[in-house]
Parts: structure tokens; C-alpha cells; sequence
């Protein structure tokens, strides 16, 4: 899960990492009133969940009153990567002396979380991570003993070559690493860390995404969800027990298992179809599971033909027939489908299905290349 | 031969009184794994088909000898299940929950290590040795003795590929699920090693999927220590970056662990990638003969 | 640093670990208030930072308004072990089904915390461990894990046998390690948990010891400090850079080091006299230090004679000297005092003091010997 | 020979530009002591009294090799900066530092383990093996080589009775004050396991105080395992239970740790107890005159 700037500078706040002034604004005359009070240049920042909001005009300096309103107006309502910006934050445009980088992540192969920095900040870390490596400082945590402040304070010597500056930067890592502890982050990033002139130090924008897995004990977090609609549709999708996320191809598949669900979108593309989405309705043969997963399936509307398929496990293929016969008694669509089932019984479900007249195979390729000839008629 | 479990496995049951650990203790047991206990807290003296039920691992252990654990319990308490486990003495842990918080995987990791204790998964479907032990949730059917070692990051697609394996007269030493999360126990480096030093296993099967890097890992570790034949298979070519499907592991995050980079590593180290499952028996024959020459 | 039984209810309570409702009333009219509030039985305890109160007196069951301020009026100014009772806590008598012992505290042979448990609650532990050590279990908890959630139930499932209840009690047993390890505690214990008819468990009488090397970061802790005259006394010598005890002898000491200074009391008490304090007045020679050392000796009217014992080394004798001189000069007493210096520059030293006409020696037991005589003149 | 520091010793000094840091370093050096590094973060490039200073024991260790440290920071910082000597693989850890939280003990100790230090302290004078190294604040001129092991969990009463060994022509192996807190490093019997094994040692003189069990641990294990004379002390007899003698160890709880109990056990062990220190050098006679029988 994901969550806006906003969210994140203020997860910051609430664990004492400095962050200059702000307010959210949903409308032009919000943005006006805030930038009046602050009564000094501010920025103004589109908080949509997509990164490059700079590059794609999101953000701007405005020195006076109506340059905040004139960004504003130009910032709401503006589409970024397909997202419309309906709110933007006023925050305290800080001088700054030097930019820097700090980010955690979950890394799999040591099984830790790393502390990244680099004085390479304000540019996306996964250009710095192409370009100059070695710019990158890394430093993996030891689980049992967490980020220490001697490793704090050292990485930050490396960053700042000065204690001053250090010992404050390595009390920010060390308040980062315990808000990404105890919120079940995934990753936490001050991009970028601002040294002022004053020589103090700054978090001026946050990244932060957290573990699905964990939101259950995470009720803050929890709240902080502002799905936009494609994420609604996965999440009541999640809800009723699938895994469900659109793709932009014509050909709708279900398959029980995500690995597989992946290999039959590979397959559909290998032989030159362009799969719709990815479904993973799970180990269950529950009509009502396949029921939800052909409306969620057939409301993508670029759909023009559906492959299902199944390979029986513990989950046996003749209830998965069943379940498919009674799903598509209910549904009633036009939309051609052809059914792959293999595994325990599948002879059985095959003869159950031919009886509905639904074209059967037994094998995945043979069903992706009739799934792509159904979607050309 | 085989790797991790066999006849002597002898498997006590976390969860035995869930749905889903009563489900499969009994496909086990019909198997012919030789569970030992069971364990549900409050349940002890109780037996289910057949089996005694205990109130915690170390009862189970004292009372049975059971060297090898699998872990049916709700995510929110498998970590607290696995290192139950673990400080009980067992010696191989197979965690079958999904959903387990990756952070709750960080910290119990060293612990593992330090108690010496293997683990599976989580949100893995297991692993089989055929004709000898089922720990996990693999339909029994489709498995075959032989002398194929196969690895997996994921469940019906591991189905699938063995199934092919079978059609195709290729049984299997082991087959191990080793689970779609990105902070996982054996990986593939790990279970590649146990299988060059297994004398059964001829050649290896290898599904991986986008996300991480343990593929090339696998691949670098292939080229530079293995002398059996390995053929993979990467699922996920055509997912979009920054999605998670379905696995909390199959996310492709800035630019790596994309599907291209795994199969040209895999080249690299002179490992056969198929373009579809249904290559790979065909590219473990040519292997498997040029092997033999 | 200890604190009375309604502090620790208070930090049970905020890490939800079920207390019954409870009134602190400095009064016998807020007694009665308190009473007719609650409308139920009620228990009427003193608050003092001593141990026994059920035994002394201090705790009584009230089933009227009546009984209440009867026990309020009792309670409130008796004197137990010597401490007044100046407040007591009106609670809510629970039913009881049957008492148990929880308690955590630091082992120096593990060097890790131990949770213990017993069926025998509501008496001292302390003799539940004289008498029937079996009856406790002990449990040594992993630093590097805390107590797990499997760990406090299988210690709960061994005390009361029943899955329901064990998750109750480890619930509670977890909430209290989190709390002894966010206090630095040194000691957290219910005694008695109570199993109430009606399944519930509750924390009845809780009793915490906390680390005072640790208090720096306890602020919370700390200003619970509720401190007797006594230990106000050791507070002030504390905060002079001394450690000071009071006992009940007629020789005052005043020594370098916590360990001379207790062989010091030895030695008193082996050659037949009675030693007025402990006084460690640590590694300085400051002549200040001297002279509020001195004025702590002696506020003590019991004091005949002082034992002033140095051994030099790294503090050189010949400092020491020219402190005790300085300091001895302002102080002007008639108490006879003896000195021993030791170590370096200890000639140097007692030529110095020789000018004072202070009776000096080389040894230990020739100075306790000399104290002892001139205290009983 | 000695135990656990002399001339091999190279010592890194945390906290070496504090008031007591320095004041110590230059003492140290005076004896003799091999001081290769200093650590003060910011200070990296700076010298004091000759001795380089880093900013972390990492960069003094990868520097100058240095294998021993002394630490001198304030308590609030010292079980950090115990873990930074650890991590960075010194061997052995000297905590001067007096009023650590005993948490911080608890919390690090596995750690140490788990890295192979040894620590000795927090809130102890260090030690020191006369004419090689000396690694602490003890007054090196009451010292002298020879061949008794001491140990104690007391300062100045360690110097009161060395001094008293020294007048009576009793030189020492190696001097160890292992700190008067409840929970520390190396304890009594980790020191005599190491002065049973040395075998310039001849035989050990125990300082133990009130409070805890080592001093019963102690004498069951010479009783056990030890073929030297040990002679004891123990101070804190007249001390009233539950009161904090200045170590904050130093303290009785309830009916354990007090001094009758310590002397029974080590009269039990059959290891003379003084009644006063000036009785120590006699009751040593006794006991190397009665084993060389």
C-alpha cells in the first residue's frame, strides 16, 4: 500500500524527523488562504501516488501570494500518469544548502532492511543506482540488534564528514528505521534531505510504501488508504478472496495460482494475443468465487474473449466444472471463453463441460492460441 | 536419495485442528508421511485420525522425537509458530501460511539461523520426496520417483511443470516449493547445492518468477559450481512493473527483477530457459543427453 | 527506585492489563466519597513502599460505607515499618476464584529476564520460594526475542490448564514484559493475579522496582519518585556525587569506593563496634566533596566517632589530605575523628593532617580499632 | 604469562578525548601500554598524547589492527559503544564506564556472544598484568609481577588488598576487576577457568561483595574443577538487606546474596575466607605452603 507525501511528512512529524510547515488544499482558494498565512515563498506539490510528479509539471515555487494561486490553479485537476491531482500541499519553500538521500528497504537477499543514502538527492535513487553506484552508501541492519547509533552515526560521517551535521542526520535515520519498524513499511524514503544554510536539516518530501500482509495490525496506516479506481477494483476483488489487476490486452483469463496466472498471460502474449488482466482466483472450486471472478473479469470492457484456466490440485476439476456451469447459468455473457482444465479429474470436468457446449482443451497452449483466435472474430 | 525429507522425516503438525492442517495431516498420512503429533494449544490427549495432539512443539518433540515441522496457522502467528518450532529443536520447518508480514520473516531469520534450523516458505505449497514423504500441500498424484530435482516459486504452476515432467517419464527425487514471498527460507542457491550433492538427482528443474534476483543468483551460483544439468522456466514475462501478482514476491520494482534480465542470466550461465512449460521436458532430454555424451 | 501499588495499577492499566477501579484518597472523607461511589464492597489499602502491609494492618475489606471510613480512619496515619501511611487506595473488592503469582525481574546468572509464575499467588513469593520452590515456574525470556506469544501462553497453559484462560494470563504476561522493558524495570510484579468466578483475570496488587541508572530516560518514571525522608537523604547524597545509607550505629564513615566502604562497616562491626552509615565518597579529592560528606556524617546525632578511610590511588593521599583539612576547618566539630590514609602519597598525606593534631593511621583495622575507643569515651 | 592482556595487547581507547579518557590514555601509555588508536567521531586526523584518533573502532581497527578496548563514554552511550567495539571484531572489551542501564546489559550480552567478545565491566577499574599492560584506572604502582591471580568485583578495596599482597612480596599474574553491577562480562568463574589454565598463575585471591550468587557459583566450581588455592574475601557483611551499597549490585534481595551465605560456601569448597583483608597474605601462605606439601 501506498500512500501520498502528505501522509508520509506527517508519519515523519509524529516521530519527531523535522519537516517544514505545510497544509493540503483541495481547492485554489484553500491553496491562496495557506499561502497567505505562511506569508513567505512556498511550493506548491500535487499529491497524487506516482513518482515524477516534478518532471510532469506537479510541482512549483511560487514566490508571492497569486504565484501560489496561479500554481494551484494550474496543478488541480491536472493529469499525472493517468491520475487527477485533486489536492495539493503549500509547504515552506526551504533554502537549501545541499540535497541529500535516505531510504530503508526490505532486502531480500541479506533478509534486512537497508539504510541507503547518497549526497546524490533530489533525483529518483533508481537513476543515481543506474549511473553512480558507487554514490550509493548501503548499510544492512542487523534484525536482532535494529539500526544502532554508532551505524547511524558513522553512515551519516560518511554523508556529512561533519559531527554536527552527522549526529542530527543520524537521529533522523534512527527515527526512520523505528517508524518503518513499527508501521510495517516496505519502504521509506526522505528524498530529498535538505541541509539549509543555517546547517539545519530537513525532510522536505517522503516516500513510503507499507506490507499489505502487515495492514491488519496496522490500523493507522490502514486508514490512510486513498485507493484511487483501479486499486478500488483490486481491493474488492482481494476482498472476495482474488487477485485481480488490469492490463491493457483483449483477452480475460482466470487461473487458479498466481504463478500460473502469470505463465498464462506469458503464454497468451507468446503467441500473440495481449492478455487483459491477471486473476488468480485461488485453490477454491466455490461457484460464487467464480461467479465474482468472471463479473470482475467481463467489466473490463476491452475483453473479447476469456481463457480459464485450471490446474487441478487438491482442488479437484470436476468441482471446478461445477462451479463454472453454475457461475456461467447465472452470468449470461456473449463474450466466447474457452476452458482449460488439467489435473485430478479433469476427464470428468471436461465431460461435464462439453455438455454446455463451451469449447475444452487440456492443454495451456492450445487454449491461449483458441482464446486469441475467438478474440479476432 | 533425496533432500530435507524422506522416510526418516518424522513430521509433527502445527495447526492440526485448523481446516486446513486437519485437511492435509490426512492427505499426508495417506501418503505415507510418518506424522508423529499434532499441535493445538488446549488440545492436548486428543488425537486426530489417529494421530496424539499436543499443546506445544517442545511436548510434541519430548514426547515423540519429531524432527521436522509444517506450519498450517493463521498468518498473523506463523513467525511466533515457526520460532516455537525452531527453539523446540526442529530441524526443518515447512511454513505453508500466506500472508506472513515480511518484517515478522526479518526478525525471526537470524534466530533461525542461530538455532540452526531450516526453514520452507512461508506461502509455500511444500515439498515432496515421491514414494517416500509429502510435507506440503502438492497433489500426491502427479508426482513420480526418479531422478529429477525440481524448485519452484510458486504452486499450480509447479503443478503443471510436473505434471509434464511425469507425462514425460521424468519422475523426481524432491520437489520443493520454495514460496512466492520475497523474504523466504531456502532459496534457490541453497536447495541447488543440496541437489548437486544428492547422488540421485541427474538435473534439475528451475521455476522462477519476476521479482528479486534470486534467478540470477541461482544462475551465477549454476555456472560456477554446478556440474548437473539445470533448465528453467520464468513466469511473469509480460507483468507490468510496480504490480503485485498475486505473490507479495512477484513485484518488479525500478528497473530489476524483470523476466528478461532472469532468462539472460540464466543463458549467461548456460541454463536452457523455455519459452513454455510445455519445452521444458523436451530441453531436460537435449540436456540431459549432451550431459551423457 | 520504588513506587507504591496505585503507580503500578496505573502503568498495568495504560498497557491494558485489566485492574479493578480504584480511588487514591488522602482523606477519610474522600475514603467515604470513594465508597459511596464505587456502591460495592470495597478493599481499603495503605500506600507505603514497604512490603507486609495485609500483615501490619494496612488492608481492609469494607462491605459498607461505614466499614470504609472506619478502615479509612484506621489506616490512614498508622505507621508501617516504620513509615506512615499518608494516602490509601479505595478499590473494588473482586470475588475470587483463585489467586496466582506473576512476576519478571533481571537474572544475573542468565543475564537475561526471567518471567515467573505460580499457582500460589497472594502470599510473599518469597516464601513460596523458601518453602516450595516447585511451586514457581521460571521461565528465562531471550533477549533477542522478548517473550514470544507461544512462550507466554505455554507458561499460562501450565498454570491454569485451560486454553481460554492461558490466552487471558499471556496476554497479560506479554503486556507486562513490553511494560518492564519500556520502564526499565528491575522488577514488575501482580501479585495476585486473580481468576474472578466469572473467567476474567485480573491484576489485584502490583509492585514495581525500577532501574536508577536508567531513570535519565524515564522521565514518566521518575516523576512518580515519591521518596521518605530517608531516602531523600540518599537522593541529596546522590546528587553530591556521594552514596550514602543510614544505619543504626554510633560510628560514622566516610571511605573511597563502595567496596572499601562496606569492609570498612565489617571491620567496625569484627572489632565490636557499630558502624552509623555507608559513605562512599567516590574518586575525588574536592575538598567541597569532603565537607558535604562531612555534614551528611554528622547530621546523624548518633554518630560518637568517625572512621575516615582513603586509599590512594589514582586520587593521591596528599589531596585528599589538603580536601579534609580545608573541610574540616569550616566544619568545626567536637566528634573525635581518625584517619587512615593508604596508598599513593599517603606520607605526604598524613604529615599534612599530623599538623592538625587528627589522630592518623596507616591501617584499617588499626583505624576502626582507634574509632571504636574514641567513640566510647 | 598472564590472561587476557599483555604485550600482544594493542588497545583502542573509545571516548579518548573526554576528561577521563585522556587522563587514562596518558597514564596507560606511561606503563607501557601498547595504545595504538583513539575514537572520537569527528576528531579522525587529530592525535592526542601521539596516539591517532578515528572517528569509529572500525576505521581504528582497519587502521592499526588494534584487538582490545577500553571505553570510557558516558554511560547513556556505553552499551552502544560495547556493540561498536564487538562489530568491529575486537576481541576483548574493557567498560569503564559507571551507571550503565542494566537493560542495555541484558539487551547486548547475546550479541557479544554471538561476535566472540569478551567484556569485562561496565563500572569496573579494568586490569592489569603487572609489567606488560595495563588496561584500566588501577593505581599501576601498588602492582608487582609475580604469580597470584586476583579477581574482584570491588576498586579501591582491590587496592587496598593488592597493595597489602604486594608488602607482603605476593606479585600478581594479572589483576581483574570485573565491576561491581548485577550484570556483567566475565564473571568470577570465567577468571578462574582462565587463571586455572595459566600456568604462570600459582593461585587466586577472590574480592567477592553482597548481592547475587557468583560468589556461590565460584565456589562450586573451584570446588570441582580447581586444582590452585583460591583465598576469599567478602565484603559487605554488616550491610542491611535491600539497600544499594553504591554498586548497584551490591545489594540483598530478600534472604539471597548475603555474606554468611557466600562464606559458607566457599568454607564449604574448601576455600578460606579472610575476616578482614589484612588477614588475606596469611591465609595465602597457609595455602600455597599446605599444596606444596
Amino acid at each position: 500500500m501506498k500512500i501520498h507525501e502528505y501522509q508520509a511528512r506527517q508519519i515523519f512529524r509524529d516521530y519527531g524527523i523535522p519537516v517544514p510547515d505545510g497544509v493540503l488544499c483541495y481547492t485554489v482558494y484553500e491553496v491562496e488562504k495557506a499561502a497567505r498565512e505562511m506569508d513567505r515563498m512556498v511550493v506548491v506539490k500535487a499529491q497524487v501516488l506516482a513518482g515524477g510528479r516534478g518532471k510532469a509539471g506537479g510541482v512549483k515555487l511560487a514566490r508571492t501570494v497569486e504565484d501560489a494561486v496561479a500554481a494551484g490553479k494550474q496543478i488541480l485537476g491536472m493529469d499525472i500518469k493517468g491520475l487527477t491531482v485533486e489536492k495539493v500541499l503549500v509547504t515552506d519553500a526551504v533554502d537549501i544548502e545541499k540535497e541529500f538521500y535516505v531510504g530503508l528497504i526490505n532486502d531480500r537477499n541479506t533478509k534486512s532492511i537497508t539504510l541507503m543514502v547518497s549526497a546524490e538527492g533530489g533525483v529518483e535513487i533508481e537513476e543515481v543506482a543506474k549511473n553512480n553506484p558507487e554514490k550509493i552508501i548501503k548499510y544492512s541492519i542487523n534484525p536482532l540488534t535494529g539500526l544502532l547509533d554508532y551505524q547511524a552515526r558513522n553512515v551519516a560521517m560518511e554523508l556529512f564528514g561533519n559531527i554536527k551535521l552527522a549526529q542530527k542526520a543520524a537521529s533522523i535515520f534512527i527515527k526512520l528505521y523505528k517508524l518503518y519498524i513499527e508501521t510495517d513499511a516496505t519502504l521509506a524514503e526522505i528524498n530529498p534531505l535538505v541541509l539549509t544554510p543555517e546547517n539545519e536539516i530537513l525532510a522536505i518530501d517522503g516516500k513510503m510504501n507499507f506490507d499489505d500482509n502487515a495492514l491488519f495490525r496496522q490500523p493507522k496506516i490502514l486508514a490512510m488508504r486513498e485507493p484511487d479506481a483501479e486499486e478500488l477494483q483490486e481491493i474488492a476483488a482481494n476482498e472476495k478472496g482474488l487477485a485481480y489487476i488490469k492490463l491493457d490486452g483483449n483477452i480475460g483469463c482466470m487461473v487458479n495460482g498466481a504463478g500460473l496466472a502469470m505463465a498464462t498471460m506469458d503464454m497468451i502474449k507468446l503467441y500473440g494475443g495481449s492478455p487483459a488482466n491477471f486473476l488468480d482466483i485461488g485453490g477454491s472450486s466455490n461457484p460464487q468465487k467464480v461467479i465474482d471472478a468472471m463479473n470482475i473479469l467481463l467489466s473490463d470492457k476491452n475483453v473479447k474473449a476469456v481463457m480459464i484456466n485450471i490446474f487441478g490440485g487438491i482442488t479437484r476439476c470436476d468441482d471446478v466444472a461445477k462451479g463454472l456451469i453454475k457461475a456461467l447459468e447465472i452470468i449470461m455473457t456473449d463474450i466466447p471463453i474457452v476452458v482449460r482444465l488439467s489435473g485430478t479429474n479433469a476427464e470428468e470436468g471436461l465431460a461435464l463441460l462439453k455438455e454446455t457446449g463451451l469449447p475444452t482443451v487440456s492443454s495451456m497452449s492450445e487454449a491461449a492460441q483458441k482464446a486469441i483466435e475467438l478474440s479476432k472474430r | 536419495m533425496s533432500i530435507l525429507v524422506n522416510k526418516d522425516t518424522k513430521l509433527v503438525v502445527q495447526g492440526i485442528t485448523g481446516r486446513d492442517g486437519k485437511f492435509h495431516a490426512s492427505k499426508m498420512k495417506e501418503y505415507g508421511t510418518n506424522i508423529v503429533a499434532g499441535v493445538s494449544p488446549g488440545k492436548e490427549g486428543e488425537t486426530l485420525d489417529g494421530i496424539p495432539v499436543f499443546n506445544s512443539v517442545a511436548h510434541a518433540v519430548k514426547a515423540t522425537g519429531a524432527n521436522t515441522s509444517i506450519i498450517f496457522v493463521p498468518a498473523a502467528f506463523a513467525a511466533d509458530a515457526i520460532l516455537e518450532a525452531s527453539d523446540a529443536g526442529i530441524a526443518l520447518v515447512i511454513a505453508i501460511s500466506e500472508g506472513v508480514p515480511i518484517q515478522d520473516m526479518i526478525r525471526i531469520t537470524p534466530i533461525l539461523k542461530l538455532n540452526g534450523t531450516l526453514l520452507i516458505g512461508p506461502n509455500c505449497p511444500g515439498l515432496i520426496t515421491p514414494g517416500e514423504a509429502l510435507v506440503g500441500i502438492l497433489p500426491a498424484m502427479i508426482f513420480k520417483e526418479g531422478n529429477i530435482g525440481f524448485i519452484s516459486r510458486s504452486g499450480t504452476l509447479t503443478y503443471e511443470v510436473v505434471n509434464l515432467l511425469t507425462q514425460n517419464d521424468f519422475g523426481q527425487t524432491t520437489c520443493v516449493g520454495i514460496g512466492g514471498d520475497p523474504v523466504a527460507g531456502l532459496y534457490f542457491i541453497d536447495l541447488l547445492e543440496m541437489f548437486e550433492n544428492d547422488p540421485e538427482t541427474k538435473a534439475v528443474v528451475l521455476i522462477g518468477e519476476i521479482g528479486g534476483d534470486a534467478e540470477e543468483q541461482a544462475a551465477q551460483y549454476i555456472a560456477e559450481k554446478m556440474t548437473k544439468p539445470v533448465v528453467a522456466f520464468i513466469a511473469g514475462q509480460t507483468a507490468p512493473p510496480g504490480k503485485r501478482m498475486g505473490h507479495a514476491g512477484a513485484i518488479i520494482s525500478s528497473g530489476s527483477g524483470t523476466a528478461e534480465e532472469k532468462i539472460a542470466a540464466f543463458n549467461k550461465a548456460g541454463v536452457p530457459v523455455a519459452k513454455e512449460p510445455g519445452e521444458i521436458p523436451e530441453l531436460l532430454r537435449r540436456r540431459l543427453a549432451e550431459q551423457s555424451k
